[in-house]
């Protein structure tokens, strides 16, 4: 599978005959341990959120990556999955739901709708465009309308990726400033 | 401690009713929910219900679009039926034009939109059953269920979720090669799976007990707030658009309209039990009856209806869905008004909630099966 | 029985409205199932759409309001069903629903006070519609 | 000489239970989440090492490195206190679990001759750390999530006693390891009586450690996260520990009192105690994912109205049956 080669543990894992043994350092072991567990808020917008469960349902199961852990506080999860349409009213919350998240926190904007608004942005006037329009930083976008389960995925794993690259202890405003 | 302390005490101590927000972002609100509760220990005294979270201007855009182009976004109404919004749109825009469809579009729409009852009705019984408390295996059973149906979907119309299938004057595609096959496997397969989920829960003592007596909704309650669909007919009412006033060839098939008799949550959940059942029969009589010929009238890319109006409503798995649409004889509707099942059946809620437990709030709200890009739209 | 709703339809001066939904209401129609209003430049035109489910029998009532007096008395004392119903048309529209129990913005924020499904409404980034 | 000697046996045998109990919670976690998943015809963590047993180790690291958000209204004392008041109960109830021996040397780190006293007494002051994290955070669910898990905790200790004391009537102490020693013919579980206060003993465990279908002070669908909501990072984490090493002290005792403990043929009993316990740790995981939650009325009329009743008439024909 070409997805095995991606996974953050294969880095680390050495195979030996009869047995793994575990050669890193300090850092790549809290970056790994950042990038396996990532536990995403329960928080379904629109019809995004509905392929999102499908992400978790047997079929896709997205907690074959460490990633099935839906937390329903936002102070115990690590990643906001921002599945569908952001309307103005719901804006003020979502600013909210991120800032009572704990550093380090990161964003996935799923569907067009999160990324830049979407079929529903023009000729409306409810529609927010995007996540990135409420100063909400993003670091993956998954388009499509909706994605299918294996895009989110692939968010995930791209997250997970972006994740090993950077500095195990940066926060959030160290890596981007917006 | 001597006992007139103890009496001081009791004096001094002041209970209050406080208020919860639940929502927007709630695991068991169905989305973007919000709801004020007045709670007086674990009793509901007073609800109050604020929707709008999701209200995109539906309306507004199909103002602006000309009436092809809209069928895409009747899909993002109510994303768990979605092929039952685009049907209604269309009969809507057909009725408009005083336009017949060929039988084999008919038939295939018959099918289509009953095998989305079915799938929406999944997703509504297994969510209610997670809102009570039966965390994730239920819903995951529920959708390891609905993704054979929702796989047939993909391979008929490309997607997943949002089908844009349903087209003015037929369907965008006939049903592909083998499909026919497809569907009868997958009545062979959902009708002991929907035994199954029903063994799951009918025969377990806690989900009785939660659900029995919970949140009766009476039969003139149900007529006086407009409450459709499922919920109605939970009260006892037998109405059903399919046999009331049949569209498309419902009035070929034969099926029965289940209905509870008290109304409350655990009769909410039976009915969509039993008509998932007879959205198989449904299907099972059309795919043996599917007639030949070209599913698809063509009507041109721009259509321009004459200036009236039309009013469809249709039987969705939510409830009645009606589309009110007035032409001025240009390319764009002039307005169009959707009257969606669950703005309607979600207004109840607030009444049926004063003096129920905190639990029981989540309880009815999960037994209503409300879907939020249907209600705000 | 009727299909359409729109076959019967009654055309009423606002004034009469409460009389006549209490004449309906009385005769049977115990389900207020749509209302609507579209705004045609000089007036707006309300649309209630009633149903009987025991007589399958149904009802369109329309009323034309001037643009200068946007009140109209409320039905939701006698359907409950009204009451969100109006406040999505107060809300979209501006029409002001008298003795209504709770008439607030229902979709749109509380603080908003222009109305969207209003022709006039405008917003400088809508695309320009191709003339067909 | 042999005050050091007690001294570095003291703390050999702290760390012992300490790692146990870490290893233990990490493991049942990734147990959790694997039967789940196999419930729910899914695989689960897979990616972190063999079958994902790596991922409470990707967990607790993860935890670690959060940030830890004190909220700006909280009492802040409480709030502090109330892990480790949800904690350290449930470490100190190690020291008299019996888990058998090994090489001679008996594996429980002080076999008090009150050791059932000393459990009851000590699982009775967790629900004090739920109360302060509930009380402290500020938080309308969290104080909803404290308030239930009061009222349920002191509820549902009194069934759960009464059907310990019928185990320690037959067994005639209340050391732990004299309770295991007097089933070694037989395990209690066989007589009839016993296995109806195993089961008293079963549901009632469940309601004492917040598990489905008891799981009213943290139910997701309608508290949101319950008394823990506002907590973060590894304040979070020291809950999750405090409620698998629950898990693990409920299913220890009920392997103790009515399954025969470490006793059983052929296998080491180290091996034995670990077999019974973990089976009913996996049939409480069973449950969990199955049921549906009960509300929180139901859950008092059903503990004060069947199970207490039933509990004593238990105990009194225990009674009758050790004086006839």
């Amino acid at each position: 599978m070409a997805v095995a080669e991606k996974i953050p543990a294969s880095g680390l894992i050495e195979k030996f005959p009869g047995g793994g043994i575990v050669l890193t350092t300090g850092e790549s072991v809290l970056k790994w341990g950042k990038a396996s567990s990532l536990w995403p808020l329960t928080f379904g917008l629109a019809c995004c959120a509905i392929e999102m469960i499908s992400t978790g349902a047997p079929r896709f199961d997205i907690d074959r990556f460490g990633a099935g852990v839906f937390r329903a506080s936002p102070r115990q999860c690590d990643v906001m999955i921002v599945a569908g349409t952001i309307c103005v009213k719901m804006g003020d919350c979502m600013k909210r739901l991120y800032a009572q998240m704990p550093e380090p926190k990161y964003v996935i904007a799923m569907g067009n709708c999160a990324v830049s608004g979407g079929i529903f942005y023009h000729d409306t006037y409810s529609v927010v465009k995007g996540t990135e329009a409420l100063g909400i930083p993003v670091d993956v976008y998954i388009p499509g309308c909706p994605p299918r389960p294996e895009n989110l995925l692939f968010g995930i794993i791209k997250l997970q990726e972006k994740i090993l690259k950077e500095s195990a202890l940066c926060g959030r405003k160290e890596r981007r400033v917006r | 401690m001597t006992w007139s302390s103890v009496e001081t005490i009791k004096e001094n101590i002041h209970t209050e009713e406080f208020w919860v927000n639940m929502g927007p972002q709630h695991p068991s609100t169905h989305g973007v929910l919000y709801l004020e509760v007045k709670l007086s220990g674990e009793t509901v005294v007073d609800l109050i219900t604020h929707i709008g979270y999701l209200h995109r201007g539906i309306e507004k855009i199909a103002e602006n679009r000309t009436y092809t182009q809209f069928i895409p976004f009747t899909d993002r109404l109510d994303y768990i039926a979605a092929m039952g919004n685009n049907l209604g749109y269309v009969l809507a825009v057909e009725k408009l034009m005083k336009m017949e469809v060929s039988d084999r579009a008919k038939y295939i729409r018959v099918i289509i939109a009953e095998l989305q009852r079915v799938a929406s009705h999944l997703v509504g019984i297994t969510t209610f059953a997670q809102d009570l408390g039966a965390f994730a295996t239920p819903l995951f059973y529920g959708f390891r269920e609905r993704e054979k149906i929702v796989e047939l979907f993909d391979d008929i119309c490309g997607n997943r979720l949002t089908y844009n299938y349903m087209r003015i004057g037929g369907l965008q595609f006939d049903l592909p090669k083998g499909a026919d096959e497809k569907i009868k496997n997958i009545i062979k397969y959902m009708r002991p799976k929907i035994d199954d989920l029903e063994s799951l829960f009918s025969s377990n003592a806690i989900f009785t007990a939660r659900t029995k007596g919970v949140g009766a909704l009476s039969k003139e309650k149900a007529v006086n707030y407009s409450v459709t669909g499922p919920n109605l007919r939970a009260s006892g009412v037998k109405w059903d658009l399919r046999r009331d006033e049949p569209y498309l060839c419902y009035d070929k098939f034969d099926f029965d309209i289940p209905t509870g008799v008290n109304g409350d949550s655990w009769d909410r959940y039976k009915v969509r039990i039993e008509e998932m059942r007879q959205s198989l029969r449904i299907v099972e009589q059309a795919i043996g009856g599917l007639p030949e010929g070209d599913p698809t009238i063509k009507v041109g890319r721009i259509i321009k209806p004459e200036a009236g109006e039309s009013y469809m409503r249709t039987e969705a798995p939510r409830g009645e869905l009606g589309f009110y649409i007035v032409s001025d004889g240009s390319a764009y509707p002039y307005r169009m008004k959707i009257r969606s099942p669950s703005f309607s059946n979600l207004a109840v809620l607030s009444e049926l909630a004063k003096g129920i437990k905190v639990a029981d709030v989540v309880c009815v709200l999960g037994s209503l099966d409300i879907v939020m890009g249907d209600i705000d739209r | 029985m009727s299909a359409d709703a729109l076959d019967r339809q009654i055309a009423i001066p606002k004034e009469s409205l409460l009389e006549t939904a209490r004449r309906l209401a009385s005769e049977g129609f115990d389900n207020l199932h749509c209302i609507t209003a579209v705004d045609k430049n000089e007036s707006i035109e309300l649309i209630y759409i009633l149903y009987s489910i025991n007589k399958h029998a149904c009802v369109t009532l329309k009323t034309q309001l001037a643009l200068d007096d946007l009140a109209i008395e409320s039905l939701a004392n006698i359907w409950k069903s009204a009451d969100w119903l109006e406040r999505e048309v107060y809300d979209l529209f501006g029409v002001k629903f008298l003795n209504h129990p709770n008439l607030k913005r229902i979709l749109n924020p509380d603080d908003w006070d222009v109305h969207p499904l209003r022709k006039d409404f405008s917003r400088p980034d809508l695309i320009k519609k191709p003339k067909y | 000489m042999v005050s050091i000697l007690t001294f570095i046996i003291m703390i050999a045998v702290g760390a012992a239970v300490l790692g146990f109990i870490a290893v233990s919670a990490m493991f049942l976690i990734w147990w959790e989440r694997k039967v789940s998943a196999h419930i729910q015809t899914r695989y689960g963590p897979m990616r972190v090492g063999w079958h994902g047993v790596l991922q409470s180790v990707a967990d607790v690291i993860k935890l670690l490195l959060k940030e830890n958000i004190v909220p700006e209204d909280v009492d802040k004392p409480i709030w502090w206190l109330a892990p480790f008041f949800a904690v350290v109960p449930s470490v100190m109830v190690f020291v008299c679990i019996p888990f058998g021996n090994l090489f001679g040397i008996d594996l429980i780190a002080r076999d008090l001759n009150i050791g059932i006293l000393y459990i009851m007494a000590l699982t009775s002051i967790s629900v004090l750390g739920i109360f302060m994290a509930g009380w402290g955070s500020n938080n309308k669910y969290s104080l909803l999530g404290g308030m239930r898990s009061a009222a349920q905790i002191v509820s549902y200790e009194v069934p759960m006693i009464i059907s310990m004391v019928t185990a320690v009537m037959f067994a005639g102490t209340l050391s732990m390891q004299k309770i295991v020693e007097a089933q070694r013919g037989m395990w209690f579980i066989f007589q009839p009586n016993m296995a109806v206060a195993f089961l008293i003993f079963v549901i009632s465990a469940t309601a004492e450690i917040n598990r489905t279908p008891f799981d009213i002070p943290e139910a997701e669908s309608e508290l949101v996260a319950g008394f823990h909501t506002e907590y973060s990072g590894m304040k979070f984490a020291m809950f999750f520990l405090g409620e698998y090493t629950n898990l693990f002290i409920v299913s220890a005792l009920a392997a103790t009192l009515f399954l025969g403990g470490w006793q059983g043929p052929f296998l080491p009993p180290v091996l034995w105690f670990l077999i019974k316990t973990y089976g009913i740790i996996t049939v409480l995981m069973w449950v969990r994912w199955t049921f549906p939650r009960v509300r929180v009325d139901q859950l008092m009329g059903f503990a004060w109205k069947v199970l207490t009743p039933i509990a004593f008439a238990n105990l009194a024909v225990a009674g009758w049956i050790l004086l006839k």
